[in-house]
Parts: C-alpha cells; sequence; structure tokens
C-alpha cells in the first residue's frame, strides 16, 4: 500500500519555541494511524502543522504525492483534509446547526445522506440542533467537533483526542464509525486512550520531545511491554 | 522577573533625577510647559492604564473624571479664593465626586462584559459634556472661563517641579498598588473573570476600586491640567480628551506604568516636533498625516506598545530556552 | 536719531532692535480656513501699513506665526513659546473663541498687547477682560446689533433660530436686546444641537408661531438651509435673515436666495482706498483670489499695532501702548475703526445686505443695502 | 460520619430542557464519591449548581446545614467548596507560577492588600511552588500558562484547585487528555489527598478504571435525573448503566 | 395630527439616514468585532469623491457609483495594510484606525482644500410637496427608500448565504474555519470592503440632506453610528436599524417636547438602553 501522507523530518517553531524538531510519519491509505506520545511531546504541534496552523520551518510534507508543506491551511483544507482539533474549535455563538452549516463544503445527496448518517451516531446532535455551542456539554462539543470533520468525504482525516470526555458507550460508537469509515477515508489519530488506540490503530509512531522515536505495527506494540513501559510508561 | 521590577525603578528613578536637574540646564519656559503638559498627561494616562492595563476594562468616557476635576477646581478658585486652602479644597471635591460617579458607574456596568462598560461611560461623559454646556451659571458654557491661581503656583518652574513630584509619586504609588496582591487579582480579572471569581475573590469590588483609583486619579489630572491653562472649558469632557489619554497608554504599553508616561512624552513631543518641522518645510504643512502614520507604525513596530515590546524582549532572553527546560526535565526524571 | 523711551531695546551697538509679534491661529484643524484667512490678511496688513518697508521708526518687524490647532492647551503652551522664547511684544489672535480665552491670562502675566482677532466671544472683552487686551474683530453683540438694524422694525415679529451653545446663546440674548430696543418683537427662540442633522421640530414651531422674520445665528458645517427651504418658510411669508459667512459657506446658501441680512465684511461691499489696496494685492498673491470673511480683520489687526507704534515712535512698552491705543482710531479695509475706551474692543462699520444670484459668481453673493456705522453697531459694554 | 453537603429537589432548566431535575443527595465527610452518566447528562452543570456558577431555578443546596443556595460562587469556595473545570480555564496571559500563587493568596486570605509588594508574602510563592511540585509541573513555573499542552493545563488545574485548601473538592474530568504516563502520577496525588482523610471529592470521570479504583460511592446522573446511587460494585452491575453508559468498552468491570 | 406626521417622517428620515451610515458599521464593528475608529473617514472619502464626480458629471447615479467604488478601493487598502495585522486585538485596533482617520481626513484636504464644499442636490429630488400642513421632502423620502431597499438586499445577502456565519465563526476562530477549508482572510477582505462601501454610500447620502461636507464630518457621525450598533445588538441589522429609527425618532419628538433635553438624548437613550438591556435592542440569536 501507499502512503497517501508522508511527513519527512519536519520543524516547527511557535514564536520563538523550537517545538517540533525531526518528526517523521506515513499515514497509508485505507489505514488508521495513530501517533502517541507524553504529554507535550508535540503531537498536536505536528497535526498543526500539516493542516498548516504553524507551519513547519523545514521538512517535506507530502498529500498525494504533492509537498503541502508551504500551502495555506484552506487550501490544505480544499484538498481533502479533514481536522478535530484537540480543543474541539466550536463556535460558541453558532448554533449546532450552524457550525455543520459552517462546515459543509457541499450541499448535495451524499453529504445529506452523510448528515443523516452522523446524527444517528450522535442523537445528541439532533435533539440540541437549535442549541449554540457554546452551550453544550464537553462530551457533546466533542462529537459535534468530530462530526464537522465526518460531513464532508474527505481522502484524510486527522484526528486530536477524540474520545477525550466522552462516554464510554460513545466511544466505542466512534471507534466503530472510524472503522466504518477507514475504506474510504485515511485517518491519523492522536489518542491518549490506550485502549482505544491498540484497539482500532493500524499501526503506531511515538513522538517525544518533538521527534519521532518509534514506531511500528500497532499489534507488535500491544504485546511487546518492555517498548510500552518505556515510551508510555504503561505496562 | 523580579530584576525587571528593580531595574524599571532604577530606571524611573533616574528618569525623575534627570528631570528635576533639567530646569537648570536648560530653562526655556515654554518647553518648561510642554514638560509639564506632558507630566499631567501621564497621570491621566496612567489612571486609564489602571482600568484599561491593570484590569482589563476599557472605557470610553474617562475625560468625565478629567473634566470633574477640571471643572471643581476652575470653579472654586473662580468663585472662592485663588489660594492653596482653595486648591487643595478643590481637588477634594473633585476627588469626591469621582469617587461618587465611578463608584455609581461602575455598580451599574461592571457586572457586564467590558465592551458595555465602555459604551455606558461614553454616554455618561457625554451627559457632562452636555451638562457642562447647559449649566451655564456656573460654567459660562462652552466658551469656558479664566481663573487665578494659588501665587505658588504661578512660576511656571515651580509648576514644573510640583507636576513632576506629582507624576513622581502618582507612579510608584500606583506600581506598589499594581505590584501588591491586591494588583495582582486585578491582573486575573483580566485575565479571565469567571476564574477569578472562582478562586474566591469577589470581581465586583476589585472592578469597582480600580475605578474609583483610575477616576480619582484622573480627576487629579483634570484639576492640574487647568491649573496650568488657568482656564477652562467643555473641552475637558470631550471625546477627544478620552481618545488622548488611550492613545499615549497604548504606544506607551497598556500593562505597564512606564509605558504612559513614554506615551504621553512620545506623543507631545513628536506633536511638537511635527509643527515646528509645519513651519519650515512646506510638506510638513499637513502634519497630521505624519502623526498619523506615527501612530500606524507604531503598532507595526511595537505592537505590545513601546515599553510593552520592550518588555517582552526582554522577558525571551530570560526564560529558558524549551531545550534547556526539556534537558533539565530529563536529569530530573 | 533715537526717540524711543529706551527700555532696553537697543542693542549694545546701536542699531534697532526688532519688534516682535506672534501671531496665533488655527493653521490645521476645522478651523484652519478662518486661521489661514487672518495670516494672509495679517501679512498683507503689515505690507500696507509700513509700505512694504516693515518697520516703523528704524525698528524692523518680524512675525512668528503659530498653530493653535484649535486646542487651549496648544494655544497655551504656543502663546507661552511666543512670550518665552521669542520675546514678542504684541500678541495677536486666535480663530477661535476657546483658545483666545485661554491665552488672555498669559498677556496680563507677561503684560503685552494682545490684539485679539477674530474670535468672536463676548467675554473676551467682557467678564475675562483684562488691560492688555484689544479686539479688531466685531463681538457676538455687535453681529446681534447688526443683524437686528438690519431687519428689526417696531412691530416686526421675529423668531430666533440658533445652536444650543455658548455662542448661540449669547447671541441671541444681544439679538433679542438689540431688536427690541428698535421696537422689535421677539416671539420665539429656538435652539438646535449643534451637530443637528434634522431641524424639523425647531422649523415647525417656528411656522406655527408665524413671525415676520426668522434670525439664524449659525456656525458649522451641518446647517439648516437646506431644510428651510425645504419646509418652505419664505413661501409661508417668513422672511430669513442671517449673517454672511465666508464663500466657502456662502456656497452652502443658494437656497436662501433673497434673504435680508447682515455680514462683517463681503470684499466689494465697503468702498474705501484701504480696501481696494487690499482686494487688487490680495489678487495679485493669491492667483486671483479675493480677501474672505477674515481676511481684513488680520489687516486691521496689523494696521492697528503699526499706527500704534507709530504713535509711540516705535516704544513698544506695553503701558504706553496701552495708552496709545485706547481711543484710538485707524483705517482699515472696512474704513475707520476706534479702540472703545472702556472696553478696547473695537468699533467697526458692518454691512445690511440682501443675497442675491450674479452671473459669474458660483455662489449667492451678498450685495450691500445700507452701511451699518460703528455707532450704530455699537456693542454693550460688558466689562 | 457527618454530612457536609445536601442538595434538595435541585432542578436547573434551560429553555424547556431540564438539564438537572430534582436531584436530592447527601453527601457525608470525607468521602469520594464519584460522577458518572452520559454526555449531557447533566453532571458539569451539577457541579455548577453546587460551586454557584448558575444558580438553581429550583432546590436548595446546604453546606454544613447551612443553605448557601443563593451565595455567590466566590463566598462558596471561601466557605469550601473548590472546584476545577472540564474545559480547561486559567489565566492565559500569566505565568503559571502566578496561576496557582492566586490561588494560594485567596486561600490565604489575602485580598485587598494594595500597599504591600507581592514578593513580601515569601509564603505565598512557597506554597505555589510547592503545589507545582505536586503536579509535576515545577519546571513550567515560569511558562505563560496560555503556552502549555492541553495536558499539562489540566495538572496546573489540578494545582490551583489543590491551592485552595477546600474542604470539598469538586473534580471535573481531571485527566481528560492527560497522558497514560502520567495518569496514574496524577492518580497518587488524588489518592494522597483522599488518603489524608480531610477532604471531601467528588469527581466527574469517564475512565472506569480511576472511578472504581478512587471511589466509595458512585452517583449515576441521567438525562438530568439521579438514576442511582451506591457503592461502586452494585453500580457498574445496574443494567442501565451497562447499557447506555458503559457499552462493552469496560466489560472487564461488570465480569 | 399633521404635527405629529411631520415629526414622524422627519425622524424616520433622520433615523434611515444614520442606518446607512451604520450599516457598514454594523458589519465591520458588530460582525467582524473590528474597532475602526478611521469608519468616519470612509465616510468623508465618500461624500468628497460623490460630490466631486457629481460635479464633474452632473449625474447623481454616477456620483453614488462613484463613492461606493471610492469605499471598495479605501477598503481594500485600510483591510489589507491597516486592519490585517491586528484582527482579534481591540487595543491595537483602537491607535492604528485613529492614526489611519487621521490620514484619511487629512488627505481629504490635500485632495479637496480645506474648505466646506457645498453639495447640492439632483433636481429631481430637490424640494417638497405640501399636503395640508404636511411637508413631505422628497430627498428626505429618497432617503427612506434607500434605507429600506439597503436593509433588505442586507437582510436578503445573509440570510441566504454563508457569509455572516463564516465571519462570526471567523471571528471566535479562525484558524478552526480555515481548516474547514474556507479563505477566511478573503471573506473578511470582502466584508470589510462591502462595509466600507456602505459606507463610502453614507456619506454621499448624507451630503446632500446636509447641503454641505468638510472633512472632520467623519468623527461626528461615527461615534453616532457605533452609539446605534451598540444599543441596536452587535452585528444584528434589525437591530441596528431599530436603533436607527429610535434615535431618528426620539430626536426629532424630543427637540420639539422637551428641547432642553435634547443635546443629550442619544446619550441618554444608550445610558436607558445598556442599564436595562445590557446585549443590545436584538441580540443576534445563536
Ligand atoms: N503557543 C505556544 N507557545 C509556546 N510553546 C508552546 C505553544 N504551544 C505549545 N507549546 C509547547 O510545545 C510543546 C508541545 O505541545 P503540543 O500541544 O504539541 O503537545 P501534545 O503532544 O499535543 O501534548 P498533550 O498530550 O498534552 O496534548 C509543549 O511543551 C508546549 O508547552
Ligand atoms: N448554560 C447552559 N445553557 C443551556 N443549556 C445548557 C447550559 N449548560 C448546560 N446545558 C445543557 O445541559 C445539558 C447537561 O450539560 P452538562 O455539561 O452538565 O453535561 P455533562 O453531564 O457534564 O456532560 P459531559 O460528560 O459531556 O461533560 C446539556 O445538554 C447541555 O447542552
Ligand atoms: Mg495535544
Ligand atoms: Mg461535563
Amino acid at each position: 500500500m501507499s502512503s497517501l501522507l508522508s511527513v519527512q523530518q519536519i520543524e516547527t517553531y511557535i514564536g520563538q519555541y523550537h517545538i517540533l524538531h525531526g518528526v517523521s510519519f506515513e499515514a497509508k491509505k485505507g489505514e488508521i494511524t495513530v501517533l502517541l506520545g507524553r504529554n507535550g511531546a508535540g503531537k498536536t504541534t505536528t497535526l498543526r502543522s500539516v493542516m498548516g496552523l504553524n507551519p513547519a520551518s523545514s521538512g517535506s510534507i507530502m498529500f498525494h504525492n504533492q509537498d503541502i508543506a508551504a500551502l495555506p491551511t484552506h487550501k490544505i483544507s480544499g484538498l481533502g483534509i479533514g481536522y478535530v482539533p484537540e480543543d474541539q474549535g466550536i463556535f460558541g455563538d453558532l448554533t449546532v446547526e450552524e457550525n455543520m452549516k459552517v462546515a459543509m463544503k457541499n450541499n448535495d445527496h451524499e453529504t445529506l445522506e452523510r448528515m443523516e448518517w452522523i446524527l444517528n451516531l450522535f442523537p445528541d446532535l439532533k435533539k440540541f440542533w437549535k442549541k449554540a455551542g457554546g452551550y453544550l456539554s464537553g462530551g457533546q462539543k466533542q462529537m459535534l467537533s468530530i462530526a464537522r470533520a465526518y460531513i464532508n468525504q474527505n481522502d484524510l482525516l486527522l484526528i486530536d483526542e477524540p474520545s477525550k470526555g466522552l462516554a464510554p458507550v460513545i466511544v466505542e460508537k466512534v471507534m466503530e464509525s472510524l472503522l466504518e469509515m477507514k475504506e474510504k477515508t485515511t485517518i491519523v489519530l492522536v489518542e491518549q486512550n490506550f485502549l482505544m488506540a491498540s484497539r482500532i490503530g493500524d499501526c503506531f509512531f511515538i513522538i517525544d520531545d518533538g521527534k519521532t522515536v518509534h514506531s511500528g505495527d500497532m499489534k507488535a506494540l500491544k504485546e511487546d511491554e518492555q517498548l510500552k513501559r518505556k515510551y508510555l510508561g504503561i505496562a | 522577573m523580579r530584576r525587571y521590577f528593580q531595574v524599571s525603578t532604577m530606571a524611573m528613578a533616574l528618569v525623575g533625577f534627570m528631570l528635576v536637574v533639567l530646569p537648570s540646564i536648560y530653562d526655556s519656559r515654554s518647553f518648561l510647559i510642554l514638560m509639564t503638559q506632558i507630566f499631567i498627561f501621564a497621570i491621566f494616562a496612567m489612571s486609564y492604564d489602571i482600568l484599561l492595563g491593570f484590569t482589563g476594562i476599557v472605557s470610553f468616557g474617562h475625560a468625565m473624571f478629567f473634566g470633574i476635576g477640571a471643572y471643581s477646581t476652575g470653579v472654586i478658585l473662580d468663585r472662592f479664593d485663588h489660594t492653596l486652602p482653595y486648591f487643595f479644597l478643590a481637588i477634594l471635591v473633585g476627588s469626591l465626586i469621582s469617587t461618587f460617579i465611578s463608584f455609581i458607574v461602575g455598580l451599574l456596568t461592571l457586572r457586564l462584559k467590558s465592551h458595555y462598560y465602555a459604551m455606558l461611560t461614553l454616554a455618561f461623559s457625554g451627559l457632562f459634556l452636555v451638562a457642562a454646556e447647559k449649566w451655564r451659571t456656573l460654567t459660562k458654557g462652552n466658551d469656558g472661563f479664566t481663573f487665578r491661581v494659588p501665587d505658588v503656583m504661578i512660576d511656571r518652574t515651580t509648576f514644573y517641579f510640583i507636576c513632576l513630584a506629582l507624576m513622581l509619586f502618582v507612579y510608584f504609588f500606583l506600581k506598589r498598588i499594581t505590584q501588591s496582591p491586591f494588583g495582582k487579582v486585578m491582573l486575573a480579572i483580566r485575565e479571565n473573570e469567571q476564574r477569578t471569581e472562582s478562586l474566591g475573590f469577589t470581581i465586583l469590588h476589585y472592578k469597582v476600586l480600580a475605578s474609583i483609583l483610575a477616576g480619582v486619579t484622573a480627576s487629579l489630572a483634570g484639576s492640574f491640567y487647568v491649573m496650568s491653562l488657568r482656564f477652562v472649558n467643555t473641552s475637558v469632557f470631550s471625546i477627544d480628551t478620552t481618545l488622548d489619554a488611550l492613545l499615549m497608554t497604548i504606544i506607551g504599553g497598556v500593562g505597564t506604568l512606564a509605558g504612559p508616561i513614554l506615551g504621553a512624552g512620545l506623543i507631545e513631543f513628536a506633536h511638537h516636533w511635527l509643527t515646528e518641522l509645519a513651519k519650515e518645510h512646506p510638506i510638513f504643512e499637513r502634519w497630521l498625516i505624519f502623526f498619523g502614520i506615527l501612530y500606524i507604525v507604531a503598532v507595526m513596530f511595537f505592537p505590545a506598545g513601546i515599553v510593552g515590546t520592550i518588555q517582552k524582549w526582554g522577558r525571551k532572553k530570560q526564560t529558558p530556552s524549551k531545550k534547556q527546560s526539556i534537558e533539565k526535565h530529563k536529569a530530573a526524571g | 536719531s533715537d526717540s524711543a523711551s529706551g527700555d532696553g531695546e537697543k542693542k549694545g551697538d546701536g542699531s534697532k532692535a526688532p519688534i516682535k509679534i506672534g501671531v496665533l491661529a488655527s493653521l490645521s484643524g476645522a478651523l484652519e480656513s478662518y486661521g489661514k484667512q487672518t495670516k494672509q490678511g495679517f501679512e498683507l496688513g503689515l505690507d500696507y501699513a509700513t509700505d512694504g518697508k516693515m518697520e516703523v521708526d528704524g525698528r524692523k518687524i518680524k512675525v512668528v506665526y503659530e498653530d493653535t490647532e484649535t486646542k487651549p492647551e496648544v494655544a497655551v503652551q504656543k502663546a507661552t513659546k511666543l512670550l518665552e522664547e521669542d520675546k514678542v511684544d504684541f500678541l495677536v489672535g486666535s480663530s477661535s473663541s476657546g483658545d483666545t480665552l485661554a491665552v488672555l491670562p498669559l498677556a496680563e502675566e507677561y503684560q503685552k498687547v494682545m490684539v485679539v482677532e477674530p474670535a468672536v466671544a463676548d467675554s473676551i472683552t467682557g467678564s475675562e477682560f483684562n488691560k492688555y487686551i484689544f479686539r479688531t474683530a466685531r463681538n457676538s453683540s455687535q453681529d446681534a446689533v447688526a443683524g437686528a438694524a438690519a431687519i428689526a422694525k417696531k412691530g416686526v415679529k421675529i423668531a430666533t433660530l440658533a445652536p444650543d451653545y455658548s455662542f448661540g446663546r449669547d447671541g441671541v440674548a444681544a439679538f433679542k436686546k438689540a431688536a427690541e430696543k428698535l421696537g422689535a418683537d421677539v416671539v420665539l427662540e429656538e435652539y438646535a444641537d449643534p451637530a443637528a442633522t434634522d431641524f424639523t421640530s425647531n422649523l415647525q414651531k417656528i411656522i406655527d408661531k408665524k413671525p415676520d422674520y426668522l434670525f439664524v445665528i449659525w456656525a458649522g458645517a451641518n446647517s439648516p438651509w437646506n431644510q428651510i427651504a425645504d419646509m418652505k418658510l419664505q413661501e409661508k411669508g417668513i422672511k430669513i435673515s442671517t449673517g454672511a459667512p465666508d464663500i466657502a459657506a456662502l456656497s452652502t446658501m443658494e437656497p436662501l436666495v433673497g434673504m435680508e441680512g447682515f455680514t462683517v465684511y463681503y470684499h466689494d461691499l465697503p468702498n474705501n482706498k484701504v480696501n481696494d489696496w487690499l482686494v487688487a494685492e490680495h489678487k495679485k498673491r493669491f492667483n486671483g483670489q479675493v480677501p474672505d470673511l477674515f481676511t481684513p480683520g488680520g489687516m486691521s489687526a496689523a494696521i492697528s499695532i503699526v499706527e500704534a507704534l507709530k504713535k509711540t515712535k516705535g516704544d513698544t512698552d506695553s503701558d504706553k501702548l496701552i495708552k496709545t491705543m485706547e481711543g484710538m482710531s485707524f483705517e482699515t479695509p472696512k474704513g475707520k475703526m476706534t479702540f472703545r475706551k472702556e472696553d478696547h474692543q473695537a468699533l467697526q462699520s458692518m454691512y445690511a445686505i440682501k443675497l442675491e444670484k450674479k452671473e459669474g459668481v458660483p455662489y449667492p453673493v451678498p450685495v450691500l443695502e445700507r452701511e451699518l456705522t460703528p455707532e450704530e453697531t455699537a456693542p454693550p459694554i460688558q466689562n | 460520619m457527618e454530612t457536609i453537603l445536601e442538595t434538595n429537589g435541585l432542578t436547573i432548566q434551560f429553555g424547556g430542557h431540564k438539564a438537572v431535575d430534582d436531584i436530592s443527595f447527601s453527601l457525608p465527610e470525607k468521602h469520594f464519591k464519584s460522577v458518572i452518566g452520559p454526555n449531557g447528562a447533566g453532571k458539569t452543570t451539577f457541579f455548577n449548581l453546587i460551586s454557584g456558577q448558575l444558580s438553581p431555578s429550583k432546590g436548595k443546596i446546604f453546606l454544613k446545614g447551612e443553605d448557601v443556595t443563593k451565595m455567590s460562587p466566590t463566598l462558596r469556595t471561601r466557605k469550601g467548596i473548590g472546584r476545577s473545570f472540564q474545559i480547561t480555564n486559567v489565566f492565559p496571559n500569566l505565568t503559571v507560577l502566578e496561576n496557582v500563587r492566586l490561588a494560594v493568596q485567596s486561600q490565604m486570605g489575602i485580598r485587598y492588600q494594595m500597599f504591600r509588594h507581592f514578593h513580601s508574602y515569601k509564603k505565598v510563592t512557597e506554597e505555589a511552588q510547592e503545589k507545582l511540585m505536586l503536579v509535576l509541573l515545577e519546571d513550567k513555573a515560569y511558562a505563560l500558562a496560555g503556552n502549555l499542552a492541553h495536558g499539562e493545563k489540566r495538572k496546573l488545574e489540578i494545582a490551583m484547585l489543590l491551592a485552595l485548601h477546600t474542604e470539598i473538592l469538586l473534580l471535573d474530568e481531571p485527566t481528560a487528555g492527560m497522558s497514560v504516563e502520567e495518569v496514574p502520577a496524577i492518580l497518587e496525588v488524588i489518592k494522597n489527598i483522599k488518603a489524608q482523610g480531610d477532604r471531601t471529592i467528588m469527581l466527574i470521570e469517564h475512565k472506569m478504571d480511576m472511578i472504581m479504583e478512587l471511589s466509595d460511592s458512585i452517583m449515576v446522573l441521567f438525562n438530568g435525573q439521579l438514576l442511582a446511587d451506591g457503592a461502586p460494585k452494585e453500580i457498574v452491575k445496574n443494567e442501565t448503566v451497562q447499557s447506555a453508559y458503559l457499552g462493552g468498552l469496560y466489560d472487564e468491570f461488570t465480569a | 395630527m399633521d404635527l405629529f406626521i411631520n415629526l414622524t417622517i422627519n425622524g424616520l428620515a433622520t433615523g434611515m439616514l444614520v442606518f446607512l451610515l451604520a450599516a457598514g458599521l454594523t458589519l465591520i464593528f458588530g460582525l467582524m468585532d473590528v474597532l475602526n475608529f478611521a469608519h468616519g473617514g470612509l465616510f468623508a472619502w465618500g461624500a468628497y469623491s460623490g460630490v466631486w464626480v457629481y460635479t464633474m458629471t452632473n449625474s447623481f447615479l454616477i456620483a453614488i457609483a462613484g463613492a461606493i467604488g471610492t469605499g471598495l478601493v479605501l477598503g481594500f487598502i485600510t483591510e489589507k495594510i491597516i486592519i490585517q495585522p491586528v484582527y482579534g486585538n481591540h487595543v491595537q485596533q483602537i491607535l492604528i484606525t485613529l492614526g489611519f482617520m487621521l490620514v484619511l481626513s487629512e488627505l481629504l484636504k490635500v485632495v479637496w482644500g480645506p474648505n466646506q464644499i457645498s453639495a447640492k442636490t439632483p433636481d429631481y429630488l430637490a424640494g417638497s410637496w405640501e399636503i395640508g400642513n404636511v411637508i413631505l421632502i422628497k430627498y428626505r423620502l429618497f432617503i427612506i427608500i434607500v434605507g429600506i431597499i439597503m436593509f433588505l438586499c442586507i437582510q436578503f445577502i445573509l440570510k441566504r448565504t454563508k457569509v455572516g456565519l463564516i465571519v462570526r465563526a471567523g471571528v471566535m476562530n479562525k484558524d478552526m474555519v480555515q481548516a474547514l477549508g474556507i479563505n477566511i482572510k478573503r471573506v473578511f477582505m470582502l466584508v470589510f470592503m462591502v462595509g466600507s462601501a456602505m459606507a463610502a454610500l453614507g456619506g454621499v447620502l448624507l451630503a446632500p440632506y446636509s447641503g454641505v461636507i468638510h472633512a472632520e464630518m467623519g468623527m461626528e457621525f461615527a461615534i453616532l453610528a457605533f452609539v446605534v450598533v451598540v444599543i441596536g445588538g452587535m452585528g444584528s441589522f434589525p437591530g441596528s436599524l431599530f436603533a436607527s429609527v429610535l434615535v431618528g425618532l426620539s430626536g426629532s419628538f424630543m427637540a420639539y417636547y422637551l428641547p432642553d433635553l435634547s443635546l443629550a438624548v442619544n446619550m441618554l437613550l444608550m445610558a436607558v438602553v445598556l442599564i436595562f438591556k445590557p446585549s443590545g435592542l436584538f441580540v443576534v440569536k445563536g
């Protein structure tokens, strides 16, 4: 399988801080790739660099064999990349409906179908369709954020800690939905919930101190106690 | 951090000293008047900064307090006698009225987002302007009136020293307040009101206190302003007066006390210099254009104001770089 | 040789020290055009009075112009600079009453004669007066008296409309007094927000009162003329009267063609040599433009100073100057002016006019009805 | 044991929607109670009512027998109810240390002191540093709080809460987004506090392993209503809880 | 009764004029949250360029088009140079836009001189009809109609497109909007230009209304526009319209019945509204 997204040795500065110094990873078509690492390791920054929100100052980011490292964010998104940010990025004064409307790139039949699928997945959103996003509960915001990324047909989804704040039953639904989508959409996931990551991930990359320090097959990681202890502090 | 504050205190003491010896070196009285006006506007701008920079409250009607001080002084010195005791009485009256008004306005609006405070103060200062216009028996309308000042204040050099002393006093006084625990809570309110509240601080008290502090200081500035002119008219209540304070504060650096002083100096000097140029070079006839460009350039090169931006450079040097801190982390872990 | 009283004007080498005059005017901001008129007038006046030599009794005249920006604090700063650094012997100015009032105490403090031009507030030669103040400009009361003289007669009913601030209120009070003295009846006083865009309420009340005249005192750009025309006051038999302003503002008075009023100055109204010289010289220097409302004022201020100096033989001692100037008459583009002894206000001619459309002139032109003599327009003494 | 906190028919309505619906419960002193329930069940809202961020449409709240329903959040904090926030809520442009110092300052009752320099309050700074150490954030003390990574902000939240030294701690998903590696450390902190035995703690979490390990009892909210309140073992056996909340992910607990 | 109609119609016309001036600010300040103190400069430029075009071409329609063009161009320049670096920062916005305001109004004097300039009303809009004692001033009726048309157009655009939503979303979280594939820079630019064009249009329509324009006209009306935007409710067009009409009518009636208070009427109105309904009369729902 070819890789849809290939990030090579990117370095990123935020202001005067040098945050990433050499992150590399690949996301293969049709797979779920998981980025792991402790707090402050640089996972979020990595995703933001891919999205062009914190542009990388060196290194390459290839998507569909095109270097997107220098593109502005909206163009990157336009190439078919969806993003669920860590802080959900809900527009608090807009209603759930309006939040979805802003996200929708098309208004065609397919999109409407997907909308239906999303509302079945997260019935809460339907329930609070006309409510301001800012008033939603933490978990509901998370659902809305995911829903906004699902509404368009994307080739690649970058999802930052989707399980955060979600009830176990919803986490399960999200997991199922990701597995369901993975046929058409390649997924890059940052996840602290190792249980979830290990269940749905195909391969993993561990980031520490702004560098990729390890990568491999998820199955192998699950079994490798030593590795888990070393990088993730769990046994 | 600690070192920085000491540096700034020393710097201010040095500047103070230089300003004290200045008149004996260069005794042009019109220059002294310019400096005196800078001191007074610096006080006014610092008072504004207590609101804007330290508590995060935007006001579009700060001229209200300036005007209250101005008219209290003008009216009392004109109606009664131009002696020192009456001047002190005038300052007291100005402060009391300002306290009262800022208390009321504060209670009415500080519950709300600062945005509405801004517009409501604009409304109130507008009403004061109309009142000053309409209460003609007291104020002689918008033409205003001249009055005499206490004998000790007639001499411009003496007045220069009085204003300088006052400015330094206000600076150190406000600085102490902003670095007190009280001041830290003001900063916290600026950053995140709701969180401050849940830490156990009654934010309304702090905001009202800040608003009173700012109001009284502004009123003081207003008193000395009309003392320097020996004349008062309704322009002290105008939106331009508020905007002057706002510009000086922002250009110098919001949230620093040296900023407003520097801002006042910068704007007054730039003004002086540009109008002088206007007399010699015809291209500067429209000197206001260059004045406007000055503001624009200031924002572009000193986004946090002059003092604020310099402070940021200083901080950059002081904080350990990210790499160092990570290494430390590793060594510890 | 040397006739000055010699209080230090001579330089050591015997050549005479120049006489210095500081002129304060709004050279930028909203009143810029007034300030520039004063400045041009003043320059012309000095030339005229000294025959282009720019000296009196062997002493050169030097002028320093300063911009007050129509801000009292700037005016004070600049006036102090003039007095302290330039060591001027006279102050002249300024374009706004506020600035001028703020500077009055300085004239007193430094004991220098100040010639006020063109600020109008009555209080300058009234409640805020000090003996160093002389005024070549007319004051609000003179305007009002002239306005009254132009229209007030026995039995005439007059309504007034003025902006709601000192200028308007003082003006109407003075007008009322003058008009009633002439036997007219002021039946209604309306005041509008100086920044108003809508005058319906005021005009409606005026229409309801059915006066013979509506006397308008207005300054500022948002004028009521359009709406007066739109609400057809003239068709309803209410004649409009007001002071004709400077040329730029005259062009906004198209709807008022036919109105009877007064003016301080319009270049072809006065008939005297000084004015002829002014108009000709002004055209020559400023590519064909005619002098405007406040140009002759600036010129008069200059003439008054030079005339006084001629009388003192170049002596700039203030007490001597004051004594000389009190009651002094001098020829100006507006004819003879006299500084009244009591309040140092220059009594001067004003002009009753009618606005008419003239071929080739893009604005309505004030046409002389009658020259109002200085005695006729003398305002009450208020200091 | 004595009851420290009690609610009586607590209800809040937003428009037509009852987010918290008639909840009566009581919390014994020095107890550790967890609150679980699906997203939007009203857990955070329940905390907001107790801490005073929201005021109820109906019902009463008693703290140590005193009716605090009408009190401001400020007063309640001073009376001993401290909380952390689900959505990270810090002072972004102040340093991490300053953030905690403000909490310590409040706890020590230094509020309106205007004329002494804050440096003369050494104890405050020391105490703040100590709290930062506790949550493994000491080397970020001089970073601006707004520049922290998400997990670090969560830790700062906890440090600020601890600094308040309140008798009651309301923890709203303290470890959400915290890395697998650090959760145990924070868990340790919470355990220590519990072990000291002088605090009453309420915890909202979705991490069942953590809840099972810490809780003396669990209450379950559903659609704003109190569905169950009891010992952890019993709660996880509840069928509604299993089907509508846990799903299959945590089979291990129910087995 | 006639009096009542006269006061109402003229109050309404003033209100509509205020609305035309405030509409652009409703976009720029209300929706985009930019404290643009240079907005008044755009009125003045609209008025001056419009009046100039009118004297050159003698066609009021071309004058209006000219003013709108000026507004668009100035809006482009302003957004690009002045506003872009300071989005989201009110403090910087105040300083930089006040600076730009000085530049704009002084440049007016450079181009057209410091004197006030008279503005003529086109013949077909000049004069008035008199029906009984009711006086209908043609130009004022025209203003009322233009105001209504403008309001309907804006409402239509905002309701039918996502622009309004995108702008509000962009103000809250610019990064996120971009991550959703929207070129927020371009959207802000366009909206700012439209807002500026509306300001310029307000300016050129104001000119014949008062008959004269001058370089300082901007600031005066800008403050009134800010007041209207705030009491109407930030970013709400129905709110701005309502507030404008309220300002117009209360000005007109107060001046008749309580002339002593008429100077204070706008400020009183704002104070009362803010004390009793701090979020403004209309809240943009969401
Ligand atoms: N705006 C910023 N300015 C300065 N430093 C920053 C900024 N944003 C992030 N950092 C720093 O960069 C590092 C990496 O942050 P990042 O958010 O990418 O971490 P993360 O791996 O996503 O962590 P978490 O699991 O806690 O979300 C952290 O040390 C953080 O403090
Ligand atoms: N201020 C508010 N206005 C309107 N509705 C609100 C408000 N606050 C909360 N709600 C609604 O109340 C319900 C309960 O929200 P709450 O935040 O308490 O849920 P929660 O149990 O904490 O959920 P989560 O686990 O997702 O954090 C939600 O449907 C939410 O939309
Ligand atoms: Mg992260
Ligand atoms: Mg919650």
